[in-house]
Formats: C-alpha cells, sequence, structure tokens
C-alpha cells in the first residue's frame, strides 16, 4: 500500500472546475472533493462553491491577538505607572485612564496585526520543504489539481484528468 | 462613450503571461536614468549626514534653533513624512475593503511608499532631540533604575503609534507580495532566486493559502485603516494636546488626517506618472486609473479646505486673543508669504483635477501633484512655527529662519526616501502581478456576461458555455 | 519594592483624591513679588547668574535668543491699565518692570508633556528639571506659556568660563551641557542646605532660613520668597510665613483659575492665571501717582 | 517593548525606591534624581567689602574649597543693609578675570615686558629718590581709611601735596553747594522720611551718591504711606524709570525750573523766600511762569503741577545730579535746587547732618572731575616728572579735547597700580598689578554713611590667583618703608599694619574685648561703628545768579549718563555686565545712542540704524534705540564702552566712549567737567553690518496684564497704614 501524489496542470479554470465536479459526482469512488488540492496563480472569485465550505481559524486567532493586546497592554502600561520610582504628576492620577486609552489602543492592534501574521504562517504551511509536484507554470497562468492517495486510484484520477482536458499529469510514488 | 472605450481601468484581453513579462522587466538591468537618480540621492543623503554630523558635535544651536523656536523643519517635515504614509493605507485598505479594483495596479508602490516614508518620518525625532544619544529612553525597556517613559506625554504616543505603524504596514505589504514574491521565484536565477526563494516562503498557491492569504491580507486591511487614522490623530495630538495658541485646536486630529491622505495621494500621483513613464506600464498604470485617483485627490483636497476654514473660524469666534494674534500673524505677519503659498497650493491648485482634460494630460499632473505636496509641506510647517514666533509671552515674540543645517537634513530625508524607493523598485515588483491577473480575470467576466446574460444566473461552478470556456485565460495565455 | 510602591502610590492617589489635592508636600516654596517695589536694576538677575552657574553666551548667541537668564527683567514701555498715557510724547510714568523667573506652578503644563519624565513635582512644590535624565525633546519648553525655559543649544561650558573665570563656578549644582533643558529651580541646592540643616538640628525649616539669590540680593527687597504650604494645606499646621501672609493680605489663592476678592482693588494677580496653571510666584501691581 | 513590561511586574521586585543620599540609604537612583538631591556643601561666610564703586558697600562672600563662590550684601552694614547690586555680584569676575595683570611690568622701548617686583622697586626707587615734591603727584579714585592714611604718608614722603582724585561719576558740585548753603558737603536725605522726591536728574537709584543704601531707602519712602518721586532729566535714567513722573527738560535749564518751581510755590503757595538774599529773592521773582516755560521747555501747568505736589506732599527733598549740575552753570543749578528745599522747609526735616567722622585722616576722600581737568592742565604744562596712578583710568574717562593722553607723554616716569591693562596702563612705564578687592586688606569708610561712623573691612575672601599681585596697602607699604625705613619697619606687611592700627584704636569701641577678640569681633562683623561727631546744619544761602542763555543752541547736546553696571567705564570687563540688559534699553554687549521718536524721525533713522554724532571735539558713531525716555534735543550715549582692545577680551571691539568727544567746558564756580552741556550734530551714518542686540521680542505688553499699575489713592485705600517690607 503505497501512498502516491499526483498533479494535473489544466490550461484554464474551467476545465479544472469541472475536473472537480466530477470527482464531486464521485466519478472516481473513495475520493471526495475533499481530497483535492487545487493551485492557482490567483484566487479565483467562484473557487469556495467549488471546492465547498473550507474553515479558516484566522480570525479566531486575530481576536485573540486583539484581546491579548488589550490586557497585556494596559496591565504593561499600569504596572510601568504604578511603580514609578517617583511620582512624577504630584498628586494627578498615577493611572491615567485617557493617555493609557491611547496606548492600549495600539498595542490593541500591534499584536492583532502580528497574531493574524504569525497564524496565516502557520495555517497555510508556509516555510515547508517544497514538494516535489509543481509546476511554474502554476504562478504563469495555470491551474492544477493535486491528490495525495493511495496507489490504487491513480488510473481513474488519471482518466477524469484526460476527460477534461488536462494539459499535463505528473505524479510520483513516495517510498 | 467613445471615451470609456479608450480609457479603461486596465484592458482585458491582457494576456497572464504578458503580464508577469512586463512586470518582471522592472526588475531586471536598470537604464542610465536610475544609475543618476541614484547618485542624486547619494548626494543629497550625504550633505545631511554632514550637516547632522556637524549640528551632533556643536549642538541644536548648528541648526539656528532659539528661544522660543525649540521646534522647526525638523517637527514639521516628520508630520509631513508621516502624513505621507497614509496613502498606502487609503488605496490598498481601504479601497480594497471597497472592493474598488482599479486599485490594484497602484498599490504596491503606495504601499511601499507607506513603509518608506514612515522610514523616513521617523528619523526626525531622534535628529531633532538634543541629545540623540539618549534617544532610546523615550521607550519603555526595563532598567535597574525603574523608571520608564512619561506615559501621558504625547511624544510617548508617537513612540508607540509609528513603532505599531512601521510593523504593520510593513508585514501589510510583505504579506500582500508572497504570490509575487513566488512569481518571482519562478522566473529568477541565481542570488535572486535564493532571495526570492527564501522570501516567498514556500508559496505555491493552494487552495488553502488563497484562502487564508485573502483573510488575512482583509483582517489585516481593517486593522490598518483605524491605526493609520489614530496615528495621525495622536502627531496631531502632539500640538492639540498642549495649551499653545494656534496649537490647541480640538479639530486637529481630522484635520491632520486629511492633510495626511491628501498628500500621500498627491505624492501617489506624482510617483505614479514617474513609473509609468519610467517603466513603460501603459497598459497597468492607464489614464483611467490616473483620473480616479486624481477624483479622490480632488474631493480630499475639498475636505482639507473645508477643516481649514473650520479651523480659522473656530479661532476668530473663540475669542482668545493670543490664538487670534497666532492667525493674523499667519495671514499678514512676516509668515504670510508661506501661508498663502499653503493656501494657494493646498485650495486653488487642486481645482486643476476637476477638468478632464488637465486630469488626462501628464505633465500638468506631475506639476499639479508636486504644488500639491509642497503645499503640504507648507502647511505643516505654518503648524509649527509661527506659534512658536508669537505665543502667549510677548517678551519672547520674534522671528527665526532655519540654518542651512535643517535644510540639508530636510533636503536629505527627500534622498533617503527616494533611494528607499529606487531600491524597492529594483528588487521587487512595484505593481502587484497577481492582483493585475485577477483584475483582468475579473473583468473578463464582466465583459462576457454583458455578453452572455445567461452567464449571469450561472454560477462559475457549473460547466461554462463554450463560447466563455474559449474566453478563459489558459487557451490564450498557453 | 516595586508592589509596596505601587500601594503607596496607590493609596496617596487615592487619599489625594478623596481630600480633594496631593496633600504629601513636605513643602509649597512660593514668592511675591511687589513691582512697586521693584526698581529694575538687574542685580537679581545677575545675582542668579552667579548662584546657578550660568552661561555667558556672548553677543551673536545672545543675539539669536540663546541667552540663559533664568531670571530676566522685562520692561515693557505701555501701561494698559492707564490707557491715555500712551499717547503721551514722553514715558511720564517711567518703565514698567517684571521680574521673571520660572513660577514653578503646580499645574505646570511643562511637566505632563514631557516624554521621559525629565521634569517633575517634587514633594517641596517644586518643578524639577532632572537634567542628566532630559533628551532634550524641548517640548516643555514649547508648552511653557511664560517661556521661562532655556535649552542648552551649545556646549556653553567650552567657552563661557576662561580660566580662572570657572573658579566661581557652584560646586553644589552642575554645569549643563549642550541638548539640556534648564530653568529657574528657586535654588534648590539652598533650600537643600537648609533642609539638611534642619533636619541635623531636628526641627522644621524657619520662615526666612531660605532665601533666594535673588531675594537676598534685591536692593529694595521687592522680592519675598518662603514656604507656602501652611496656606495650601492648612491641616499640615505650618505656620503662617510672610510669603503666606502676602497672599493672603492680597487676597490671592493657589489652584484659582479667577480670584474672588473681597476688595478687588488688592495688588495680587498671578500672570496668565487664566491658564490654569496656578503658578507659585504673586506679583503685586505697580504703583503710580497719576 | 512587551518583555520589559513583563520584567516591570515579575522582576521588579528588587528595584531601588525613591530613596537618596541623606536618607542615609545606600542605593543612589540616578536619573531620575534630580538636582533637589544633590547633597550641598557647607560654605563658610566672610565679611568684607565690595571694590567694585566707591560706595564701600559691606559684603559677605561665601567661601568653599579656598574659593570664594558668592558674594552676598552684609547685613551689619548700613551702607546696603544685606542687599548688593549687580556691580557688585559681579565683583567675582572682577577677581576671577581671565585677563587680569598677574606680573609687574616694566616698560622697555614702546613695549611693556614682565618684570619682577624688585625691579619695579628698585626702578621706582631710583626715579623718586631725590625728587622734589611739587614735581611728583598721585592720580587715585575716591580712597579712605588707612589706604588713605598711608597714601598721605607717602606724599609726605616725598614732600608733595599733589593728590589727584578723580571719579567721573560723582556729585561734587551738590557737595559744595551743599558744604556752602549747609555747612556739610555731606548732608543726609532721609527718603524714608520724605513724602516726595523732586530730582533734578539725581540717579540716587543708580549711580548718585550712594545708590544701594538710596535703593533701601527707597522701598521705604514707597512703602505706605507711599512717597511721590518726581524726576526732571535730559535722559531717563534707573531712577527715572521708577518715577510718578518723568519730566524731560533741556540740559541746562535745570536751575532755571527749579526756580520757577519756588516762584510758583511762593506766589501761589504762599511759602516765604525770607531768609533768601536779596538777589536769589529778585531770581524767584524772575521766574515767571511764562519766563520758565519759554526757558524750559517744560509747560505751566505740569510746572504748577509739580509746585502743588511738592507743597501737598510735605516734608519733601529737592535733589540735583548729573544731568544737572553737569553745566558751565551747573553750580547755579544745584544751587537753585538747594534754594528749593530750603523754601520747602526741608532743611532739617528731610536734609539732616550726617555728622563729622572722627577720624578726619582715614575720612573719605571723593574723587571729582576738576582734578581731572587740573592734571591734564599740569601734564601740559609739563609740571611733573614721577606721577602715580591708582583705581583710575583717566586716558579713558577724560575727554580727547583735554589732550591728556598726548600730555602725559610730558610724564617721564609714571607708575600705574592696575589690574587690567586699560588704556591708562597701557601709557604706563611701570605697571605694579594690584591683588582684586577679594584677596586684598583694607578699612574703608563709606563716603555716604547715614549717621553712622563705619570703618569697613576690606579682608581676603581667599589666596591670591597669581603669587606676583600685590595689595594696595602693601605696596604702599614698602614704598613707605623704602622712603623711612624708621617709621614703619614694625610692619611685616599691610595686615600687620592694620592689626596693630585697630589694637591701638580707643578703647571705647572695644567695649571690653581684648584686643584679639575683638579684632576678631570686627572681622566677622566687617566693620565697626566709631560713630560720628554730631554737627548741626547752618543754613545760608549764598547768593548766585542764573545765566540767561543756557545753551539753548539749535545743534542737540549729549548726555553721557552713567549707568548702575558699567559705571564710568570700569565694569565693561565683567561678562555678566555684558550680558546683563541694559535696565532701560534692553541693549546688550553694545553700546546705543538714546533718541527720541520725533528727532529720529527728523534724522530719519529706525532703532538699529547708524548715526554720527559729531561735536566740536570730534565725533563718535553708534546705533540708535529711539524711546520716548528722553528730550527731543538731547542724544544719550550712555558710558561703559568703547574701550582699547588690550582692556578685556570682553570689552573689545564694543560700542562707542561717549566721554571722549566732550568739549573742554566746565561749571564756572567748581571747575567741574561740565559732562552735559556739549552740543552735538546728529546725522545718519552708513549702515554697519554688526546689529544693536536688544533683549525682548515687545516694548509693550500687548494686551496681556503682565505688569498693572494701580493708582496711588487705590494703594494708599487699600494698604495704607502698614508696611510689608
Amino acid at each position: 500500500m503505497k501512498k502516491c501524489r499526483i498533479l494535473g496542470l489544466f490550461g484554464n479554470f474551467d476545465d479544472a472546475f469541472a475536473a472537480i465536479a466530477d470527482f464531486k459526482n464521485h466519478k472516481v469512488d473513495g475520493i471526495t472533493v475533499d481530497d483535492v488540492t487545487f493551485l492557482s496563480p490567483i484566487e479565483h472569485p467562484d473557487i469556495d462553491d467549488v471546492l465547498g465550505p473550507r474553515p479558516s481559524v484566522i480570525p479566531k486567532v486575530t481576536l485573540c491577538g486583539a484581546a491579548f493586546g488589550i490586557t497585556f497592554g494596559f496591565l504593561f502600561l499600569a504596572s510601568a505607572q504604578s511603580n514609578f520610582l517617583i511620582q512624577p504628576q504630584g498628586g494627578k492620577a498615577i493611572v491615567p485612564l485617557p493617555s493609557n486609552i491611547v496606548l492600549t489602543y495600539e498595542m490593541m492592534i500591534l499584536f492583532s496585526v502580528i497574531f493574524t501574521v504569525i497564524a496565516f504562517l502557520i495555517t497555510t504551511r508556509l516555510f515547508r520543504k517544497r514538494k516535489s509536484l509543481y509546476s511554474e507554470k502554476i504562478t504563469l497562468d495555470q491551474v492544477a489539481i493535486e491528490f495525495e492517495v493511495d496507489e490504487k486510484y491513480i488510473d481513474q484520477i488519471k482518466g477524469v484528468f484526460k476527460d477534461n482536458h488536462v494539459v499535463e499529469v505528473r505524479e510520483e510514488v513516495q517510498s | 462613450m467613445q471615451n470609456n472605450e479608450v480609457y479603461k481601468d486596465i484592458n482585458e484581453d491582457l494576456k497572464w503571461a504578458q503580464i508577469n513579462k512586463d512586470i518582471l522587466k522592472s526588475m531586471e538591468n536598470p537604464r542610465k536614468g536610475y544609475w543618476i537618480s541614484v547618485a542624486v540621492c547619494l548626494g543629497l543623503i550625504m550633505f545631511a549626514v554632514v550637516a547632522e554630523i556637524h549640528q551632533y558635535q556643536v549642538g541644536m544651536g548648528a541648526a539656528n534653533l532659539n528661544w522660543p523656536h525649540m521646534w522647526d523643519l525638523y517637527i514639521a517635515t516628520f508630520i509631513f513624512w508621516i502624513g505621507m504614509s497614509h496613502a498606502g493605507t487609503l488605496l490598498s485598505a481601504i479601497l480594497h475593503i471597497m472592493n474598488a479594483d482599479w486599485r490594484k495596479p497602484i498599490y504596491r508602490f503606495a504601499e511601499a511608499m507607506t513603509t518608506f516614508s514612515l522610514m523616513t518620518a521617523g528619523l526626525f525625532p531622534m535628529i531633532h532631540l538634543g541629545r540623540l544619544w539618549n534617544m532610546y529612553w523615550v521607550l519603555p525597556y526595563l532598567t535597574d533604575r525603574g523608571i520608564w517613559p512619561n506615559f501621558r506625554s504625547p511624544l510617548v504616543w508617537d513612540a508607540f503609534a509609528i513603532s505599531t505603524y512601521l510593523t504593520s504596514s510593513a508585514l501589510f505589504l510583505f504579506i500582500g507580495m508572497i504570490p509575487d514574491l513566488a512569481i518571482c521565484r519562478d522566473n529568477a536565477r541565481g542570488w535572486r532566486k535564493k532571495l526570492y526563494t527564501a522570501l516567498s516562503l514556500g508559496w505555491r498557491g493552494d487552495d488553502r493559502q488563497w484562502r487564508n492569504f485573502r483573510r488575512t491580507y482583509l483582517i489585516m486591511a481593517c486593522f490598518l485603516i483605524p491605526l493609520a487614522v489614530s496615528v495621525h490623530s495622536i502627531v496631531s495630538s502632539d500640538f492639540a494636546m498642549s495649551i499653545m495658541p494656534g496649537w490647541s485646536v480640538t479639530s486637529f486630529p481630522p484635520y491632520f488626517v486629511a492633510g495626511a491622505l491628501y498628500s500621500g495621494c498627491a505624492a501617489i500621483i506624482t510617483l505614479f506618472i514617474l513609473l509609468r513613464y519610467y517603466f513603460r506600464w501603459e497598459e497597468y498604470m492607464t489614464i483611467a486609473i490616473l483620473e480616479k485617483t486624481c477624483k479622490l485627490t480632488f474631493a480630499i483636497a475639498m475636505v482639507w479646505t473645508y477643516l481649514n476654514l473650520i479651523e480659522f473660524c473656530s479661532v476668530w469666534y473663540g475669542h482668545s486673543y493670543a490664538d487670534k494674534e497666532v492667525l493674523l500673524a499667519k495671514f499678514s505677519g512676516p509668515y504670510a508669504p508661506y501661508f498663502w503659498g499653503m493656501i494657494f497650493c493646498g485650495s486653488v491648485v487642486p481645482f486643476v483635477l476637476a477638468f478632464e482634460k488637465w486630469r488626462r494630460h501628464l505633465p500638468m499632473m506631475m506639476v499639479v501633484s508636486i504644488l500639491l505636496n509642497l503645499g503640504m509641506w507648507l502647511e505643516r510647517w505654518m503648524i509649527v512655527t509661527p506659534t512658536l514666533s508669537l505665543s502667549y509671552h510677548p517678551i519672547a515674540h520674534d522671528v527665526m529662519w532655519p540654518s542651512w543645517v535643517q535644510w540639508f537634513i530636510v533636503l536629505g530625508s527627500f534622498g533617503w526616501f527616494g533611494l528607499l524607493f529606487l531600491v524597492f523598485v529594483k528588487v521587487f515588483p512595484s505593481v502587484s502581478m497577481y492582483e493585475c491577473k485577477e483584475m483582468v480575470l475579473h473583468r473578463r467576466e464582466l465583459a462576457s456576461k454583458e455578453i452572455s446574460p445567461v452567464m449571469a444566473n450561472n454560477p462559475g461552478g457549473g460547466a461554462p458555455a463554450p463560447g466563455v470556456a474559449n474566453k478563459s485565460p489558459g487557451v490564450e495565455g498557453s | 519594592m516595586s508592589l509596596s510602591n505601587l500601594v503607596d502610590d496607590w493609596s496617596r492617589y487615592r487619599k489625594g483624591r478623596e481630600e480633594g489635592g496631593y496633600h504629601d508636600y513636605e513643602h509649597m516654596w512660593g514668592m511675591s513679588i511687589d513691582l512697586n517695589k521693584c526698581i529694575g536694576c538687574n542685580a537679581c538677575s545677575v545675582a542668579c547668574y552667579a548662584e546657578n552657574n550660568l552661561a555667558v553666551v556672548g553677543k551673536e548667541k545672545f543675539e539669536k535668543g540663546q541667552g540663559m537668564h533664568w531670571l530676566r527683567i522685562e520692561r515693557y514701555w505701555d501701561e494698559p491699565d492707564l490707557g491715555e498715557e500712551r499717547t503721551a510724547d514722553f514715558q511720564q510714568h517711567g518703565a514698567s518692570f517684571l521680574p521673571m523667573m520660572c513660577q514653578q506652578c503646580n499645574a505646570a503644563t511643562c511637566e505632563p508633556v514631557c516624554p521621559v519624565a525629565a521634569t517633575y513635582h517634587t514633594p517641596d512644590g517644586l518643578n524639577a528639571q532632572v537634567y542628566n535624565r532630559c533628551i532634550g525633546s524641548r517640548y516643555c519648553s514649547n508648552n511653557c506659556p511664560f517661556r521661562l525655559r532655556y535649552f542648552n543649544f551649545w556646549s556653553y561650558y567650552e567657552d563661557s568660563w576662561p580660566a580662572p573665570l570657572e573658579m566661581q563656578l557652584n560646586p553644589d549644582i552642575t554645569v549643563r551641557d549642550k541638548g539640556v533643558m534648564e530653568k529657574c529651580t528657586f535654588c534648590v541646592q539652598r533650600i537643600r542646605t537648609v533642609k539638611d540643616k534642619a533636619r541635623m538640628e531636628d526641627r522644621k525649616v524657619r520662615d526666612g532660613e531660605v532665601q533666594t539669590a535673588c531675594s537676598q540680593t534685591c536692593p529694595t527687597g521687592a522680592i519675598e520668597f518662603g514656604d507656602m504650604l501652611g496656606m495650601y494645606d492648612p491641616e499640615t499646621g505650618v505656620a503662617e510665613t510672610k510669603v503666606t501672609k502676602m497672599w493672603r493680605k492680597h487676597q490671592v489663592e493657589l489652584g484659582k483659575t479667577k480670584q474672588n476678592k473681597q476688595t478687588p482693588d488688592m495688588r495680587g494677580y498671578r500672570v496668565f492665571e487664566f491658564l490654569n496653571t496656578d503658578p507659585c510666584v504673586m506679583y503685586l501691581d505697580r504703583v503710580r501717582e497719576v | 517593548m512587551g518583555w520589559s513590561g513583563v520584567g516591570a511586574t515579575l522582576v521588579g521586585c528588587d528595584m531601588p525606591s525613591t530613596v537618596t543620599l541623606e536618607e542615609g540609604k545606600e542605593e543612589v537612583v540616578s536619573y531620575l534624581v534630580p538636582e533637589e538631591f544633590v547633597i550641598p556643601g557647607v560654605g563658610v561666610w566672610y565679611a568684607s567689602t565690595c571694590q567694585q564703586c566707591p560706595s564701600g558697600c559691606g559684603i559677605h562672600g561665601r567661601v568653599r574649597e579656598g574659593r570664594v563662590l558668592k558674594l552676598e550684601g552684609n547685613p551689619e552694614s548700613s551702607v546696603n543693609k544685606g542687599r548688593l547690586c549687580q556691580m557688585g555680584q559681579a565683583g567675582l569676575q572682577a577677581h576671577y578675570n581671565p585677563d587680569r595683570i598677574s606680573k609687574p611690568q616694566i616698560r622697555r622701548g614702546s613695549s611693556l615686558v614682565d618684570a619682577t617686583w624688585e625691579e619695579a622697586y628698585g626702578l621706582i626707587a631710583e626715579k623718586t629718590a631725590n625728587i622734589s615734591g611739587s614735581k611728583f603727584a598721585w592720580m587715585t579714585g575716591s580712597v579712605s581709611g588707612h589706604q588713605s592714611v598711608l597714601l598721605q604718608a607717602h606724599l609726605e614722603s616725598i614732600g608733595s601735596g599733589n593728590h589727584f582724585v578723580h571719579e567721573t561719576i560723582n556729585n561734587a558740585i551738590w557737595a559744595k553747594v551743599s558744604q556752602d548753603m549747609l555747612g556739610d558737603s555731606n548732608p543726609r536725605i532721609r527718603l524714608d522720611k520724605a513724602q516726595s522726591v523732586l530730582s533734578f536728574g539725581a540717579d540716587f537709584l543708580g549711580t548718585w551718591g550712594s545708590p544701594l543704601h538710596f535703593s533701601t531707602e527707597y522701598a521705604k519712602f514707597r512703602t505706605s504711606p507711599r512717597g511721590t518721586l518726581i524726576q526732571v532729566e535730559p535722559n531717563m535714567t534707573l531712577t527715572g524709570a521708577n518715577a510718578d513722573l518723568w519730566v524731560a527738560s533741556k540740559p541746562g535749564t535745570e536751575g532755571a525750573l527749579a526756580l520757577g518751581i519756588a516762584n510758583q510755590l511762593v506766589s501761589k503757595h504762599g511759602l516765604s523766600m525770607s531768609g533768601l538774599p536779596k538777589s536769589v529773592q529778585s531770581l524767584i521773582r524772575g521766574a515767571t511762569i511764562d519766563e520758565t516755560v519759554t526757558a524750559t521747555g517744560v509747560d505751566a501747568d505740569r510746572i504748577a503741577d509739580i509746585a502743588s505736589t511738592l507743597k501737598r506732599r510735605s516734608p519733601s527733598v529737592v535733589l540735583a545730579g548729573a544731568s544737572a549740575q553737569g553745566h558751565e552753570h551747573g553750580y547755579q543749578c544745584v544751587a537753585a535746587a538747594m534754594v528749593l528745599n530750603i523754601i520747602l522747609g526741608n532743611i532739617g526735616k528731610t536734609i539732616e547732618s550726617n555728622g563729622e567722622f572722627a577720624y578726619a585722616s582715614m575720612a573719605p576722600i571723593s574723587g571729582n572731575t576738576q582734578s581731572l581737568v587740573s592734571f591734564s592742565q599740569a601734564a601740559a604744562d609739563k609740571r611733573f616728572d614721577v606721577v602715580f596712578f591708582s583705581g583710575v583710568n583717566p586716558v579713558y574717562t577724560a575727554p580727547k579735547s583735554l589732550g591728556l593722553k598726548e600730555s602725559l607723554a610730558n610724564i617721564p616716569f609714571k607708575v600705574v597700580f592696575s589690574r587690567f591693562n586699560d588704556e591708562t596702563t597701557a601709557m604706563a612705564d611701570v605697571v605694579l598689578p594690584l591683588a582684586s578687592g577679594e584677596e586684598d586688606w583694607g578699612t574703608h569708610v563709606a563716603p555716604y554713611q547715614a549717621g553712622v561712623g563705619e570703618i569697613s573691612i576690606q579682608q581676603p575672601l581667599m589666596e591670591p590667583l597669581s603669587e606676583d599681585t600685590r595689595g594696595f596697602g602693601d605696596i604702599l607699604l614698602t614704598l613707605l618703608k623704602k622712603r623711612k625705613e624708621s617709621a614703619y619697619e614694625g610692619f611685616a606687611d599691610y595686615y600687620a599694619y592694620l592689626r596693630n592700627a585697630f589694637s591701638t584704636i580707643p578703647a571705647e569701641h572695644k567695649n571690653g574685648a581684648s584686643d584679639d577678640e575683638f579684632w576678631a569681633d570686627v572681622l566677622s562683623a566687617g566693620l565697626i561703628d566709631v560713630g560720628v561727631t554730631e554737627k548741626a546744619l547752618k543754613v545760608k544761602v549764598v547768593d548766585f545768579n542764573m545765566p540767561k542763555d543756557m545753551g539753548n543752541s539749535s545743534d542737540m547736546v549729549l548726555a553721557p549718563s552713567a549707568r548702575l553696571g558699567f559705571w564710568d567705564g570700569r565694569h565693561a570687563n565683567l561678562p555678566w555686565l555684558q550680558e546683563a540688559p541694559d535696565q532701560i534699553s534692553k541693549v546688550v554687549w553694545d553700546s546705543w545712542a538714546e533718541l527720541h521718536p520725533s528727532t529720529a524721525k527728523k534724522i530719519g533713522v529706525k532703532e538699529g540704524d547708524m548715526v554720527t554724532i559729531a561735536s566740536a571735539s570730534g565725533e563718535i558713531n553708534v546705533k540708535v534705540y529711539i524711546y520716548k525716555g528722553v528730550h527731543p534735543d538731547v542724544v544719550a550715549v550712555p558710558l561703559g564702552q568703547g574701550h582699547d582692545a588690550g582692556f578685556s577680551r570682553y570689552a573689545k571691539d564694543r560700542g562707542v566712549n561717549s566721554l571722549s568727544i566732550l568739549d573742554p567746558k566746565v561749571d564756572k564756580m567748581t571747575g567741574e567737567l561740565a559732562l552735559y552741556s556739549t552740543n552735538v550734530k546728529v546725522t545718519k551714518a552708513a549702515k554697519t553690518d554688526d546689529i544693536l542686540v536688544r533683549f525682548g521680542g515687545s516694548e509693550t505688553q500687548v494686551g496681556r496684564k503682565l505688569v498693572s499699575t494701580v493708582p496711588a489713592d487705590v494703594y494708599e485705600r487699600t494698604e495704607g497704614g502698614d508696611n510689608v517690607a
């Protein structure tokens, strides 16, 4: 039982979408649309409809970032201010809300952004060693469908690709 | 409707491969003009460095600052650069959220402008410090002395806001660039290959990446907008929070933000024309987009003018003699020429933008945009200096003109900005390729929808009609 | 310490809130300057130069407005209150002199704007300037309506005290280098000397024991200097000093933007009172026979 | 930054608290601990006497680590009662001045070269070996105390009586008039008693008599019941700037105005002239209001107003100073003022006797300008072979028209005792470097003392900065020893001499203390009151006449007014005073010409422009300052600047010396230089790049309430009766 990776390059979105539609309709049993990895030079506006709903955690992370920014920001300021060796304000508020609100606001944005970016880097699995199955055409003008499946499906998948005027097919057997 | 045919935002028949080719070309072997401009920038920087070293050694007196003119061009120019940084956010964030896709070909360099003008602005607070070497005391770091900056001070707010803004906008610029970096990676060789491989972080454009990319980009845009507004409000509070006549003006925050967007847009027009001319990017930086930008600028110009009037009125009806004196001094005092210069550049010149004929006339737009920025710079100066010359205590009434040191450093800042930008355009794609592709695709679909209303109620998922199919990119692209 | 410090600070803050104002002052140094007596002779100003190591900047720099006169005598020719006289073709009532030193505001506008807290309010009620903390952002000076803060635009020490002039420098205070803001301190070194003495002898500082250089030298005794804590905060039971009496007599009170005097004709006033910086220096109207 | 924040809360627990050294804790929190918490060193205070002007104020010097750091007034001193003026404060800079002469110098050919004291003394001894007294002269500033005693002794030892005592700023004529009319050259002025003061150019807050003393008196004068000050002068002095009524009068007409006022007092207010000689009475009768108006240009109701004020607000004092006495008929002007006093019956009320100082030999000898004139004459006549100069700078203070500088060449041997290489020193044959006022021993008797006879002690506040400077007393002593060893061999140095002098002081002054205790007391007090012999003023009006033509020429008049600051120019080398803005014009580091706006308009100049002021005896170019405090026919150029390059790095190339272009006119009666009687032509000159630097961005308060003024009656109503001093 070997895992095996296959990638089909298509000349345009419509062929690719058609192929995906086929998988949707279980042309190959055992393969669902969820196994499809779709590579493209741009994000096609209709991609969600084609591939069906696929969730993203980023907004939640951002929310955490914001929350952290607010709490940490304010606490940090407050602790710093209240630890001032000499109270420089001669009787005025030690933890002045107006200025702290301003600064906390900045902190919130800063941490939200940072968290978002980190989340992005993680969820998109960047920094990974590049997969051998990749065509530079993808950043040019072609789209691709990739599967990582059991050996036995390969031929059927190829079939579906062929039906939808695939331009090029690459496969690779993992040891 | 002949015109609309001529002036399209972008030509939807543009081939994707062509886009890659055109943009990537801009990053290759520079021409003579490039090196000349680099040399000029370096020259300016050199002068500024000399001036700064001199000032560092002998003291701020070298800048011809005095009592009561403790601040002058440094702070004015600082505000100017901060302001300029706002345009990038406007184009990339606000217009992105508002789905104005004509921004796509031009927002990349605008964003770069944001980052670089921030990097320039950041220099000025340091340059203007009397004890530059203790600059870091403004940051809240732990010391065994157990002391912190004074969080009440608007200057500390500046430090926070600007560092936040710089971080965020730099990240925003970078994230937005990743897919293009991938394109560069796939087309580059040699050291560039290594560079882009590293920078593109292994982007391969699969649907997961795109999906999260879109979300991230949107979210960051959402945060960047309030951030930009807050940053310039805070900068304005350097003045609004004081009690000096002509500074403690309640309407300053919006006034500053408007001014910021204004100068930013003007700068974008300038760079737009330069890039279009230099890289022959008529296909991407089209007259239609320029027109849209100009209209936007005009709108902001009017807002700015309005806020200006508001300020004058509130001072006038405020019945504070000192405020009135400062205002009158601006009108008729020694600073009057500069003040009226600012009014002319800021409120009169923009009316040129109201005429289609001129909007499409590139040299004219070039001149106008530069005038607008000049006006904006004067505005900042007219905010800072007259108040210092003429505040509450008459014994300190005095007029002072900046010395060569200040002028050199101010000019040098333009050199510094220019240099950063010049490096950018050669190392990074200054037009967003993937978004141009999106734009092309989108326009094409609109066009196709015009052709066959059937498509309108037929979501892209279904099998496309042949007529449409052969319009899809692959066929022509390959 | 930080926790205890936090608690201290907080309780002090609460206390201040309840009692309406800051009440942990040890002193509240203040002045009253009688413009009826001031003859504008400059003695105070020069005394200040001598006491506080003020740099002599020379003609060129003075012309640029980079002089370091902590205490300046302002001279005005007009008399707004005797308007009609302005049209006369002679200066019939002489000049109007105004000695101006740091007003040591209790609600100082310079304090909140300093990014590094280099200027702050001491328990003595003084508006302190920490030279070695100052980074020279000069915001404080910009925000001082009296323009009483002076900046070291140059390294004055290099040529202001050619030998042996430097032997005159007062060792109790520093000579400031370039890039630092400075201003009148109410001769804080003198205050310290007296406070230390008082502490040694385990007693309170007596009235008139501290004298600033200007008030000590003033030929006509126009400048009164003393502790006003008794007036600011009666609970402390600090005795009424000469200065406090003057303030009371002229019905001027700290912490007011507008004085409501029983006898409006009493001469006391504070410059730019309406700005609510709450200066600790009261001036008494100049008097003229008209 | 985030991590540091975390650190703040977690790690923060062992951070130093707000402790300071004197609280005995170890940690010193730098960077937020201000000057406030530096522990000041403890200074030691020594009493001495100020040498900055002849007034002889008592001072306290703060000494630390053997350096004198600050001067304050000596509260014990009746002269300044613990106060000090800016010149006194700046005494430190005269002491620490970088341009002080540190070695004796002897002229070799055209230049002065450093020498040893032996050489200098040797040379002096040789030159004065067998000189006839008439060929020798001393020229000094005002001198008193034991220095005076030794100086007289030195003159005797040579058998000479030539002692020229020169001060440009003096009230010699006032003294003369008082002597003639009251029998006391130095009457006591009771400002504290007076209800009104009419001052004809007597700048008693700045330069007249004993400025600091009168300033303290002025404070009393101004407290309720508040006295009225009326100042009549051609250009505003510090006193004028504080006057309730400032009247501009053409120089020379002060006397006429005084008589006019007298006339008013007699005719309108029924004061009697009995006791005045007929001539004076007729003078007064002659000075009708119209006469006076035409003569003085002061309008009638103003004169009437002054008269009634003097009557109403009695007792009053009428004073006369520089601008009144500086004329060929200066004596008459002052005399007229004194007559006013007599008519107003101020003698005995506000003008009393100061008494006679007990020890005549130590009594102050006040300088004048007559001595300068006669000395220049003598020098021109080649009457002297050897002249000693000390505490004077005649080459600077003498008008060029006296030709002193040239005639000094006629004096073969000039010895100058000096601290600075001033104009006179530059012409010396031998320069003896003097110790500064803070290094020297001495005793001084203030020329003006309010009814007391104080001998003020001058003691060194620190070691001499240069071992090659000598005290004035020491030098005199050495010179005397060289002449008659026997009399002075007992005294190792001047200190020994003084010490001895004080041990021989009559016992009643020691009130029981042992000799050493007494000496210690005197030193710590800084002075000793030896009392005065009472004497009463005897009014005896001498008759005088008032010339009809009082310099009413078409030309303008030059007013070389003096200021508390540079004094007669001797302090131009003190940076503090150079940088202290002039009290009136607020000019720094420069000299200027004061013009009335109307005059300026006529000449066509505005502030900062250059004008040429030309008299018969020369011309000066100076920048103008325009204000309403000067008579339209007068151009005032305050003294102080215009020194030779050698004098001081601080006075170098600064301004002009207005004394230099004065005409050689003198007061007919006393021979005093007529400082205020030089006619000049003022014309616009080419602008130079060197600008007039003034302090202050505004001459007016532009609507702010900075200095507000209340009428005196309001003041009386609210604060009448009490004296918050």
